[in-house]
């Protein structure tokens, strides 16, 4: 069965300006689609430009060159004011933070209920109110927090704020950027769990930003692997986990601590180093067998190649 | 003849402003042994300029009096022989030739000649000059003068000239009966030809520009010099009767300051405003220094129908309590003013002082004040006026400002006075502009005579300023410049005439004559004060044993 | 850093183009000319003063003029010192002014610190208490009742120091240090607070795990980190001290170029006054490089980057 | 093996606006040499609070030691004076902070905070201690060390601070070396270095290191034995197979199944729910019970006492009482204690 | 080391299942605050402000009730009563607090005869109204004779049924009336000066913060030059070319005082702008004015509110400056300033004429800074307890 794109990026590139002439390339020409109802992992370490393709997907940053085709429309360019809000509508984000994303000075009635407003969702103000109640209890919170401020919140409450937030406007696509890096072990579950339920519940689409590959590869379905601004592996979760091809893959996938006394008493780091690249050929984003991306030169491409098949 | 009018105005020539007085007083410090001939001063201000063309203010004025010397002197108001030692008035009175000392040498050794006079009487007239007493102080005195100002005739025109190197012959417009006082002021002063030019625009501008042929000679000076000195200078004619060794000047403007420094010995003189008089009229270095400069209120008549009004005028004239303004608020030894020249001036050709002449002609007299007043309201069918009293920015003048518009609200019902205070070139400004309806204003005499007063209210008077016309008494004063110039008898019954004229049409509402009050060392002596051009006389000064 | 400093001069020299050409129509605006005088002078006299003041051209050429002399360091020649260039009025008063106010800044702020130090390291105990009350009431009391209470005891009721004038280094003791205290209080204030946010970081548990004693931590590791938004405060403070108080040396008779300032404005001397603002202005300019300077010295992490600010 | 250190019914409490905040609550363990101990719970469960109280860096004046002693080498040191235990910091008790990033001072040159413990404990000249830092900078694996000595921390990458805090912390070859979540601010990839460069060198020098962290994984990696802490109170301890594969604490069970494997599947994870409790008012009973969904009535009446489970494995639950109904732990954890019954009789880190 | 604890046997009947009547785990016991409400909380704590608030308010009471206490108007000259010494009553019978209506002083001579002399002459010759009280017997050299003398003014003045509270001033004035009104003055001053300062500062700080870029370049640029211009400059220039009074002075506080405002604004706002509040409501297709409005205000509300508190107490001390080199307030208007101003001329021999309006102004300067202060911790979150 042909899987439908509800987002497709291509060539997408964001350079930020710091001084007349220096200038920070933080996502560096990287392709993707992203399918109806899938979840899309995105990985690779600190500063190698998740957030920025994130953003740059649902128009925070312009991009530098490229395009983003939400459910076959071009994100960028020229746009009225009504077809941006339908975009905002339809493409939603969670961010990292839980305690910055929220305006400390609103209740979280307010906070909630700021899509459903711009967007004019409710009839009524008891409409309004329905809405961010039902939005509460969805998100595992009960009423009386409306009116409540965010700062009386732990941080996985204040998270689940922030997605009832998302949901308010009733998305399609919701990009959670690193939505569980801040928050403290025992309350990650609560808020994968609730991403888990919603998805299946209104059968949402997820660009899941993060870092711990652990949480990527439990909740995604497939998985990019980013490093310095290009996508270096793309592959369903259990393919990247089970071959991974490129190096950075496996040095990522060596480092990642497991709560396994057993496992950890064995595991072997991979140390990566880029240089290993450095043939003179410029590297491209390859497909090594159907659905299993990587970034190499044609040697490696080869290798890649004879190391699935022997496997 | 320091005109000086407002400027040293109301405000700080008065009496108050300790500082503005500054000089005089002796003795260095405590230590010092009678011998030492040296005195230390504070001075209100810097010296602005030393080109005795071009000073303007009291102490460019000063001290070009300390270090030249002009055809006289004064000397406790007497008239003493300078650079002149005789000279000879024609029959008319118009030409006057003067005889000039041959032993006078500039401090850089060339001797003082009558061209000297000539060389800078015609540049203090010249236009190219910009000097702005040249033409006040010469005009209508010195024949030409005003028409040279004006570029109507070259310089050379100006009525005045050397026949010789001693002998200066000077043609006058009209008899002037006072043209020797008025010769001391430092606008007469002679110029050293080459010396001046040579300097060109940086004359005058340092000690080193500078060339004296005075008692003294100016040390350490630049023009924004904050302390200098006064040293003997031994090339001076009569430097025998020069005592002084030194004096030294530091620039103290705070009244306070000035007396802490007294009382540490610092300095020999300090002027107290009226709140330190409270502190110090007990203190045995007190001193009160009359003055001949009168305060009054301006009332400009061009800018307000209530001030144009006779009776109104006179009704301010009226309503304020001098004397309570003089004993608490100055309380400086000012006295209230009931006239138009000052008392202890000058005096009748009967020896009468003008004062008594006159008596009291403008009195404290509130029920008539207020009388008057409400029959000028209804002449000019108001029931209520405002007015804008223009104010000084010193301490006291504030203060006496804020009396003055009380008393007069207190006294004439409807009036409102508002105060405006501004800086003093700014009231200066507005004097000139006539863009004022009350100030308070102030004249210091630039001669002896009453002429120096009483020209103030011609119509065409250069610093009437305040649209006050009267035919009648133009006439009277014009009369004493021309017919009765030579008369003295009679040129006096035209001035008392005249002043009484200024009484019953209120041209100004006279408040009071200033004094300093000073904290001044007893060892100084012979410090004269005068009445008009320098304040202070230091050339027979000297510094005694003490008590 | 040579050409950073290289081009903040440029963007000061741009900044001070704008001023002088700001102010400059400014002084035209306003009333007063060295006409003013109280005896009318004529038309020819007029004429001559206007031309000696170069008054007598069209404005824009007046201002091209007050530009071409600017760049070669003239001034003008003011209009109440008789043919006095403003540049010398400039430099016989800058030097007392300087001199009281660079005393005041490194006396006020030294001791302000060694104030801020001890209420920090006393956290809540009454040296705390103390130096806090002495802080607040230094900031808020009007610097001119100081000098007078100063003058009253140290110099006429107990004869320490000189009343007034100026000369001797025994002059300066006075005015400094009633203009110390306000930037005295200000810096034990900053300081304070700053100190105990610094002393709560982590880098300073870190110093203690360390096994370092107290003054150790509070020296070295406290006293740098605390001073950064300090020197933020300073730098305006530093121009208005060393531009001169007007009042401190009205009251101390000090020859100083506020005091110049102020009755340059009494007396409409325009050339003055424009030469004095410019000459502030390039004062605080500089200052703000400086302190841009002492930054990067004090806090490693800053970089000198960019123009303006 | 002899203990170096011994906590014996600490408590700790904040003075605050509102009240007392008792952040620790009466909590015993040791520590041998040459072991690591590990220290997990969420956040504000009192870790960081034990391990200051252990070197009196409790913020003054609002946090106090309430009650208990801390042994060191048998000595009472809550007893020291701030003399003494400036003698013992740095020298024979190191600590590593959490963040790289604010744990070095920014305005001072990185070799001379390193040289700062030398010359103050071992009493070297500047000289030395500049030769001694070049070679711990070398030991942490900073290359270049001479350029980096003279460098200030904001020129060094995160993992580079966290390895120059490293070298900070080992200056004096410490007895002891407390590790305050010393990684949780890294990327996995230097998260990884940095803890191998801890593990080489406690073999190095026979530390014993008290580890902090809430990242069962980095726990898994480097601690011998683990305490689980919740609400300042420690809720179970043990080695780290009698934890991962024997939890008997339902928070335990919470920590570990709300983790996935890498092959864990679709199942859902085991969620705690809610939020950590008021450390103002501690709850009545154990105060996990609110969040606790096996908890008992009695929970709620009274605190649980430690439980034995083995010698070395103790539990604070009344799910261990004799009374108690028997539970099963959730799937996930259950396919833990599998994994450890079939290697049961295997060697256990340090017994 | 971890041991069993044997306290009392629990009993077993407890050992069941705890049922939850409701999901008590999301509850959050504590009271529902604002961050307002936090913040008041803090604020409260902080005695200084509390005391501050207190006091301010009762200046500001005074400054409007405070002239109607007694029956003397603010220009009601009478020389004739001028520079009486403080004098109320009941207190005036506690001779320590020098408001018992007496001078008092000491002076000197070369005998105790000479001395008291001069005290006499010091106090208007009213000899029989001055007490004299011997300090130094003196040996007959210069000032070496001490004595302290203490003049009843109201006595000798025959008032014995008068009392200024605080005094009259040179010109009989009662004090205590126009200390109130000139307070009134500086607080209107002060007040609508910071008005001004924070419309002008908030918005331009705000546009050049939010909007960034090349608008903020230049509106930076601007202000750098403004700051560049002497702020003293400016004030003169235009007190110059203004009619003197009130609205002249706020105008010349207000024309460069906005910019510390605008500098501290704009800093905010580039923070704030960044947070990931703000990108939320860009996600949601909210309107840059609503997010400044709805979001951004309300968030640098905080440190506005505290930079006013600075600004006041400043504007009130510049008006006092003004009035101290003579370009403050028309006559016979006062504000603080100008009656300080003409006290401290006299402040040796008539202390009080400068002592009460300089403890107001003190007093005011202090209330506010330390308001600024309280408020600023109450609005750290990290203060919030
Ligand atoms: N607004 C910006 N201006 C300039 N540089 C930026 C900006 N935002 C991001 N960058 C830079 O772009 C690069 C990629 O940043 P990005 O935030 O996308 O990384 P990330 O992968 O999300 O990292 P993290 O895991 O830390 O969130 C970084 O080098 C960052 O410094
Ligand atoms: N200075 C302090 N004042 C008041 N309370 C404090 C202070 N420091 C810590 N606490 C309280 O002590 C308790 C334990 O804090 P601690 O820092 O030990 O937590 P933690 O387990 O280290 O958490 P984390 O994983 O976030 O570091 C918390 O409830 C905290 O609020
Ligand atoms: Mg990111
Ligand atoms: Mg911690």
């Amino acid at each position: 069965m042909e899987k439908e794109k509800v987002l497709e990026v291509k060539n997408l590139k964001k350079q930020f300006k710091l001084g007349r002439k220096s200038v920070v390339k933080a996502v560096n020409d990287i392709s993707f689609d992203i399918y109806r109802g899938e979840t899309f992992g995105l990985v690779g370490e600190s500063g190698c430009g998740k957030s920025t393709t994130g953003r740059t997907i649902i128009r925070l940053h312009d991009a530098t060159d490229g395009d983003v085709i939400f459910n076959n429309e071009n994100v960028h360019g020229k746009k009225s004011k009504k077809d941006l809000l339908k975009l905002n509508r339809k493409m939603q984000m969670i961010f990292q933070d839980p305690s910055s994303s929220l305006n400390p000075k609103m209740t979280v009635m307010d906070i909630v209920a700021e899509g459903i407003d711009i967007h004019k969702l409710a009839k009524n103000e008891e409409d309004r109110k329905q809405r961010v109640q039902e939005l509460l209890e969805t998100v595992g919170l009960n009423k009386e927090h409306a009116t409540r401020f965010p700062h009386e919140f732990s941080g996985g409450q204040r998270q689940r704020i922030g997605i009832a937030r998302a949901l308010a406007v009733e998305p399609e696509f919701i990009i959670a950027d690193e939505p569980i890096s801040a928050l403290d072990v025992s309350i990650q579950a609560q808020v994968v769990n609730l991403l888990k339920r919603l998805q299946r519940d209104q059968e949402l689409t997820y660009l899941f930003i993060a870092h711990d590959l652990s949480m990527v590869k439990y909740i995604s379905d497939r998985i990019g692997v980013m490093y310095f601004g290009n996508m270096v592996e793309l592959a369903e979760s259990d393919e990247l986990y089970r071959n991974p091809l490129h190096p950075y893959t496996k040095s990522l996938l060596s480092a990642i601590p497991l709560p396994d006394p057993d496992y950890e008493r064995y595991r072997k780091r991979v140390a990566y180093d880029p240089t290993e690249h450095d043939t003179g050929e410029e590297p491209e984003f390859r497909e090594v067998t159907p659905g299993h991306w990587v970034r190499c030169t044609t040697e490696e491409f080869e290798r890649y190649k004879k190391e699935l098949e022997s496997n | 003849a320091c005109s000086g009018g407002d400027d040293s105005g109301s405000s700080d020539s008065g009496s108050d402003d300790g500082s503005s007085e500054s000089s005089e007083g002796s003795s260095e410090g405590e230590g010092s042994s009678d011998a030492e001939q040296v005195l230390n001063f504070i001075n209100g201000d810097t010296i602005p300029s030393m080109d005795p063309g071009m000073a303007t203010d009291e102490y460019g004025i000063q001290f070009t009096g300390a270090t030249m010397e002009g055809l006289y002197r004064v000397q406790d108001g007497e008239i003493v022989p300078g650079i002149a030692t005789e000279h000879e008035v024609s029959e008319d009175g118009t030409t006057w030739t003067f005889t000039l000392r041959e032993d006078a040498t500039w401090s850089n050794g060339d001797p003082v000649t009558a061209n000297d006079f000539v060389y800078s009487w015609q540049r203090a007239v010249d236009p190219e000059t910009g000097s702005e007493y040249g033409p006040y102080m010469l005009g209508g005195v010195v024949q030409n003068a005003t028409a040279v100002n004006e570029g109507e005739v070259p310089v050379e025109e100006l009525g005045v000239s050397a026949p010789d190197d001693y002998t200066l012959e000077v043609q006058l417009e009209n008899p002037v009966p006072y043209f020797e006082s008025l010769a001391t002021f430092p606008t007469y002063f002679p110029l050293n030809e080459s010396f001046v030019e040579e300097q060109g625009d940086e004359y005058a501008t340092s000690t080193d520009t500078l060339l004296f042929n005075g008692p003294f000679t100016l040390e350490n000076w630049d023009s924004t010099a904050s302390s200098w000195e006064l040293q003997k200078n031994e090339d001076y004619w009569d430097a025998e009767t020069v005592q002084l060794d030194k004096m030294t000047f530091e620039v103290v403007k705070d009244p306070q300051t000035a007396v802490d420094l007294y009382e540490q010995g610092e300095i020999d003189r300090a002027g107290l405003s009226s709140d330190l008089v409270d502190q110090y009229q007990s203190h045995e270095d007190y001193q009160v220094f009359p003055e001949a400069s009168l305060f009054y209120l301006k009332m400009n008549q061009t800018q307000s129908d209530a001030l144009a009004n006779e009776k109104m005028r006179r009704a301010i004239s009226m309503a304020v309590d001098k004397e309570a303004l003089v004993n608490e608020i100055l309380n400086n030894g000012s006295i209230a003013s009931t006239g138009f020249v000052p008392q202890d001036f000058v005096q009748t050709p009967g020896g009468e002082d003008f004062r008594e002449a006159n008596g009291d002609l403008v009195t404290h007299n509130p029920e008539e004040a207020t009388q008057l007043w409400e029959e000028g309201l209804e002449e000019i069918g108001k029931d209520s006026v405002e007015l804008e009293l223009l104010g000084g920015d010193s301490e006291t003048a504030k203060t006496s400002d804020e009396y003055i518009a009380n008393q007069l609200q207190e006294n004439l019902p409807g009036l409102e006075v508002t105060i405006k205070s501004v800086p003093f070139e700014q009231r200066l400004d507005a004097d000139t502009n006539m863009e004022y309806q009350l100030q308070t204003s102030g004249w210091g005499p630039d001669y002896m005579d009453p002429y120096t007063f009483l020209n103030l209210w011609l119509t065409d008077g250069q610093n009437n300023k305040m649209g006050y016309s009267n035919e009648e008494y133009d006439q009277l004063i014009e009369e004493t410049t021309n017919e009765l110039a030579q008369d003295q008898e009679a040129r006096y019954q035209n001035f008392l005439e005249a002043e009484q004229l200024l009484a019953e049409t209120a041209a100004v509402a006279p408040l009071y004559q200033s004094a300093m009050a000073q904290l001044v060392r007893p060892k100084i002596q012979d410090v004269y004060v005068n009445s008009f051009g320098p304040t202070y006389e230091w050339k027979w000064a000297s510094v005694g044993s003490g008590e | 850093m040579l050409r950073y400093i290289l081009r903040r001069i440029f963007y000061m020299a741009i900044t001070l183009f704008i001023i002088a050409t700001v102010t400059f129509f400014l002084m035209k605006l306003l009333p007063g000319s060295p006409l003013s005088a109280e005896n009318k002078l004529s038309e020819q006299q007029q004429e001559v003063i206007l031309a000696k003041y170069g008054l007598d051209e069209p404005i824009p050429i007046q201002y091209v003029n007050y530009m071409v002399g600017l760049v070669q360091g003239d001034l003008g020649i003011s209009f109440h010192f008789d043919s006095t260039p403003v540049t010398d009025i400039l430099i016989d008063r800058m030097p007392p002014s300087l001199i009281l106010g660079g005393q005041a800044l490194i006396f006020g702020t030294i001791a302000g610190i060694l104030f801020g130090l001890i209420a920090a390291i006393y956290h809540n105990g009454w040296l705390d208490y103390t130096s806090t009350i002495i802080a607040v009431l230094g900031t808020s009391i009007p610097s001119f009742i100081f000098a007078g209470l100063l003058q009253w005891y140290l110099a006429t009721e107990w004869g320490l120091f000189p009343v007034a004038l100026w000369g001797t280094y025994a002059h300066t003791v006075l005015p400094t240090i009633a203009l110390a205290i306000f930037p005295m209080a200000t810096a034990a204030r900053f300081t304070r607070t700053e100190m105990l946010e610094v002393l709560g970081s982590d880098y300073i548990t870190t110093a203690r795990a360390k096994g370092l004693t107290e003054p150790a931590i509070i020296f070295k590791h406290g006293l740098r980190n605390s001073l950064i938004p300090l020197v933020t405060v300073m730098g305006p403070m530093a121009v208005s001290l060393m531009t001169g108080t007007l009042v401190i040396e009205q009251i101390f008779a000090v020859p100083g170029i506020g005091e110049q300032f102020v009755s340059s404005i009494q007396v409409l001397d325009y050339p003055t006054i424009m030469g004095t603002t410019l000459f502030f202005s390039v004062l605080f300019i500089a200052i703000i490089l400086v302190i841009d300077i002492l930054y990067v010295l004090i806090d490693p992490r800053i970089r000198l980057t960019g123009g303006g600010s | 093996m002899s203990k170096l250190l011994e906590v014996k019914d600490l408590s700790v409490s904040f003075k605050t606006y509102s009240g007392e905040v008792q952040a620790v609550r009466g909590i015993d363990f040791d520590l041998k040499k040459g072991e690591t101990l590990a220290i997990v719970g969420e956040s504000g469960s009192g870790k960081s609070v034990t391990t200051k109280a252990i070197t009196q860096l409790l913020p003054k004046p609002q946090g106090f030691i309430k009650t208990g002693e801390v042994l060191f080498e048998g000595e009472d040191i809550t007893k020291y004076t701030n003399k003494q235990m400036q003698k013992l910091r740095g020298k024979d008790i190191s600590t590593v902070f959490q963040d790289p990033m604010t744990s070095l001072n920014p305005t001072m040159k990185v070799g001379k905070q390193i040289a700062e413990g030398l010359i103050k404990h071992r009493k070297m000249s500047k000289a030395q201690a500049k030769d001694k830092t070049i070679e711990l900078l070398e030991l942490v694996g900073i290359p270049q060390p001479e350029t980096r000595l003279n460098q200030y921390p904001h020129q060094f990458s995160g993992g580079m601070r966290q390895r120059a805090v490293v070298a900070i912390a080992l200056a004096c070859n410490p007895k002891i070396l407390i590790a305050d979540e010393p990684t949780t601010a890294l990327d996995v990839t230097i998260q990884a270095q940095i803890l191998e460069l801890m593990k080489d060198i406690q073999r190095e020098m026979d530390s014993a290191i008290i580890f902090i962290t809430h990242d069962l994984g980095v726990v898994a990696n480097v601690a011998d034995r683990v305490a689980v802490m919740y609400a300042g109170k420690i809720v179970e301890i043990g080695t780290s197979d009698d934890i991962f594969y024997n939890p008997k604490h339902p928070y335990t069970w919470g920590l570990l199944g709300s983790m996935p494997t890498l092959d864990s599947e679709e199942e859902e994870l085991f969620a705690i729910p809610g939020s950590p409790p008021d450390m103002l008012n501690p709850p009545e009973g154990d105060a996990f019970a609110p969040r606790n969904r096996f908890a008992l009535e009695i929970d709620t009446k009274m605190e649980p006492p430690m439980f034995k489970v083995s010698d070395s494995h103790y539990a604070a639950s009344w799910l261990l009482h004799e009374h108690a109904p028997k539970i099963d732990p959730p799937e996930a954890v259950q396919r833990r204690m599998q994994g450890f019954a079939s290697m049961d009789d295997g060697k256990d880190g340090d017994e | 080391m971890a041991k069993n604890q044997h306290h009392n046997e629990p009993p077993k009947e407890l050992f069941v299942p705890h049922e939850r009547k409701e999901d008590t785990s999301e509850k959050i016991t504590k009271p529902s605050r604002s961050f307002l409400q936090d913040a008041r909380r803090t604020f409260f704590k902080n005695k200084a402000a509390v005391f501050s608030i207190i006091l301010m308010i009762i200046i500001i009471i005074m400054s409007i009730i405070g002239p109607y206490f007694n029956s003397y108007g603010m220009d009601d000259q009478e020389l004739s009563r001028a520079k009486m010494p403080p004098r109320v009553p009941v207190i005036e019978n506690l001779p320590l607090l020098g408001m018992d209506g007496t001078l008092q002083s000491e002076f000197t001579g070369a005998t105790v005869e000479e001395a008291t002399e001069n005290a006499v002459m010091r106090y208007d010759n009213a000899e029989e109204f001055v007490d004299i009280e011997v300090l130094s017997e003196g040996d007959g050299s210069d000032d070496s004779a001490e004595v302290s003398a203490t003049y009843q003014v109201y006595e000798a003045k025959d008032m014995q049924d008068q009392y200024f509270w605080l005094g009259t001033d040179q010109l009989g004035r009662d004090q205590w009336t126009r200390i109130w009104l000139g307070t009134r003055v500086s607080l209107i001053i002060a007040f609508v000066a910071a008005a001004i300062d924070l419309l002008i500062g908030v918005a331009y700080g705000g546009i050049s913060g939010y909007y960034g870029g090349r608008v903020d370049n230049i509106l930076q640029r601007i202000l750098e030059i403004l700051i560049g211009i002497p702020n003293l400059v400016v004030i003169f220039l235009l007190l110059v070319v203004l009619e003197p009074g009130i609205m002249s002075i706020v105008l010349a506080l207000t024309i460069t005082g906005w910019t510390g405002m605008a500098r501290i604004v704009r800093g905010e706002v580039l923070k704030q702008k960044n947070e990931e509040y703000v990108l939320a409501a860009r996600t949601l297709g909210q309107s840059n004015g609503k997010i400044i409005r709805k979001h951004l205000m309300p968030n640098v509300a905080g440190i506005i509110i505290i930079n006013t508190m600075f600004t006041i107490p400043s504007a009130i001390f510049f008006e006092a400056f003004l009035s101290f080199i003579g370009l403050g307030i028309a006559p016979p208007e006062a504000s603080l300033g100008a009656l300080i101003d003409a006290g401290f001329k006299v402040f040796r021999l008539y202390p009080y004429m400068v002592f009460w309006p300089a403890v107001l102004i003190s007093a005011i300067m202090i209330t506010f800074n330390l308001i600024g202060d309280g408020l600023r911790d109450a609005f750290d979150p990290k203060m919030h307890k």
